[in-house]
């Protein structure tokens, strides 16, 4: 490992460093050699670490979550382990598919370089001239204030644009999983999950699911019954 | 003319108009690498050509200098044009920062983009633009930052006759209990 | 062409010149008192003049508004003699921020986090001082979180008509191994 020539201010964060290291020993990106993938990138934070670098939290927080993902992987058929890896290698084409983008966009912006000007100053007037209901205020405060008339249940077109990413977003599934406790289709945690679903979808789903949870909008009893909780419980200690 | 003055007379253009203030012709000329005389033809060439009645710009002398402008003739429609930029209606970001700043005066931005969750700097200086919000001296904070408050104009604009005529939020107090905390309570 | 017709070409282009900022057809038509079709007629003939070298400007269409502005052609010369600090080319992280928003608005700020795994909170503030990207509203999502959206300034700095000409995202297979190029390496 060059330790001494790897400076992490080059990269744009710890999925930057795993995308190095898979073209570095030329992995495949589809196929990812994993246990050597973290072992390499756990090494390299805590060399880093040993010479007093200054490590930036994400660094560390992606070598946290690669040592649990090495624990799970050592375990014979780790259904978790198959997840996480799917989940990172989702991860990792996604973030690399981005890359390749920027850097097109970037060669984009170089070709195209023209000027423009600010508009002319002229003596006017630009005082605004519309008049509103004064309600439209108090609304937006509300809004803001996470109270008022926002309890609209999101629709599945609100979420369209996110859902064109290639993996299952976890925005999706908290809408999912809202909608089916709202029509009354999902009472339980089970309904949320499918054998026939792919990984990316249980694992967004789950993800979602623990969203819901910390946020406060559903909660779960020892039945696994699933519930959404009451306007009135939330906010108190906002 | 050839290519090469084409091009220099395109340069001379592109540069009157992205430069907007007056320039003048030794600071074109230093960027051609040409003579100044030479620019000055063109400037001129441009004049001549800008005169038509198809062409709305011209070019005027001003001191030892240069700029581009609109004709006279065509000042009306354009006038009409800048002014009809207040017309924009007020955006939901334009609402939200308003409605902050409106409930809760003088605020400071980091105030407004802590409830927001958002930079919101260029929605404040839109509103001021507008005369909707003005500046109201500085906070007796950390930092002394600039603080803001809204102006008679949205008053009228959403007429109000006092601030004390804002509507009342729904949740009456609790509003106030959950800004508490926040940098502007001092 | 009429001698009115002329003038309405003169208006046209005066009008570009004086607002600056992306402007749409139907603006200048409610200013002429004329039709939305025949400003964009002007428009083309604008167009199509400009197109010659010894021209330095261009009407770049932006979405569905119109901008003046100078040619790619003269970039050096204009340049040289405006202060060239606000040119500093795009970082990695802005243009990988801009990639996530643009093929994904409106999008909010944590789903561009969750694709490139580290904060992008100042990414996003730079990216809204500079003009790329705006405040699309509010998404319906818990925490109604603020989504953003690219601007016509973006469409004119990628040299893009409008967001469909966006290259498209899979150009092939085997993109996704070459570009897992190193930094150092470049």
């Amino acid at each position: 490992m060059e330790a001494l020539t790897f400076h992490l201010e080059e990269f744009e964060g710890p999925l930057d460093v795993l995308l190095y290291l898979v073209s570095k020993n030329k992995m495949n990106i589809y196929d990812i050699a994993i246990l050597d993938l973290i072992d390499q990138y756990t090494a390299l934070i805590n060399s880093l670490q040993q010479n007093r670098m200054e490590v930036a939290s994400e660094f560390i927080e992606m070598a946290a979550r690669l040592v649990q993902m090495k624990s799970y992987l050592l375990l014979p058929r780790s259904e978790e382990a198959e997840r996480m890896k799917e989940e990172l290698t989702g991860q990792l084409i996604e973030y690399s598919a981005c890359k390749e983008i920027a850097r097109r966009m970037g060669d984009e912006a170089a070709k195209h370089c023209s000027f423009v000007r600010p508009p002319l100053e002229v003596e006017l007037d630009n005082t605004y001239n519309h008049t509103h209901e004064a309600s439209l205020l108090a609304q937006a405060m509300e809004l803001l204030l996470g109270r008022g008339k926002r309890r609209k249940q999101p629709t599945q077109q609100s979420f369209e644009p996110l859902v064109t990413a290639p993996f299952v977003s976890v925005a999706s599934r908290v809408v999912h999983v809202l909608r089916g406790l709202v029509t009354g289709k999902v009472a339980r945690l089970r309904a949320l999950f499918a054998r026939q679903d792919s990984r990316s979808q249980t694992v967004a789903t789950f993800l979602a699911v623990l969203e819901l949870i910390r946020a406060g909008r559903i909660q779960i009893d020892e039945e696994e019954n699933l519930s959404l909780r009451r306007e009135k419980n939330r906010g108190v200690k906002a | 003319m050839t290519q090469k003055e084409k091009e220099y007379k395109a340069a001379v253009e592109a540069i009157l108009f992205a430069h907007g203030e007056p320039i003048a012709a030794e600071k074109i000329a230093e960027a051609l690498e040409i003579k100044k005389d030479q620019v000055v033809l063109l400037i001129e060439q441009l004049q001549k050509e800008y005169e038509k009645v198809d062409r709305g710009l011209c070019i005027l002398p001003l001191g030892d200098k240069w700029q581009m402008a609109t004709k006279t003739a065509v000042q009306e429609p354009v006038k009409r044009v800048l002014d009809n930029r207040r017309n924009t209606p007020l955006s939901q970001a334009a609402l939200e920062v308003l409605a902050i700043i409106a409930y809760n005066q003088p605020v400071s931005r980091s105030f407004v983009e802590q409830v927001r969750g958002v930079d919101s700097s260029s929605t404040i200086a839109k509103l001021m633009e507008k005369g909707l919000v003005e500046e109201a001296g500085r906070l007796d904070l950390p930092g002394r930052p600039i603080s803001f408050r809204t102006t008679e104009v949205f008053l009228r604009t959403f007429g109000l006759a006092t601030l004390e005529q804002l509507p009342p939020l729904h949740s009456g107090e609790g509003v106030q209990l959950e800004l508490a905390g926040t940098p502007n309570e001092e």
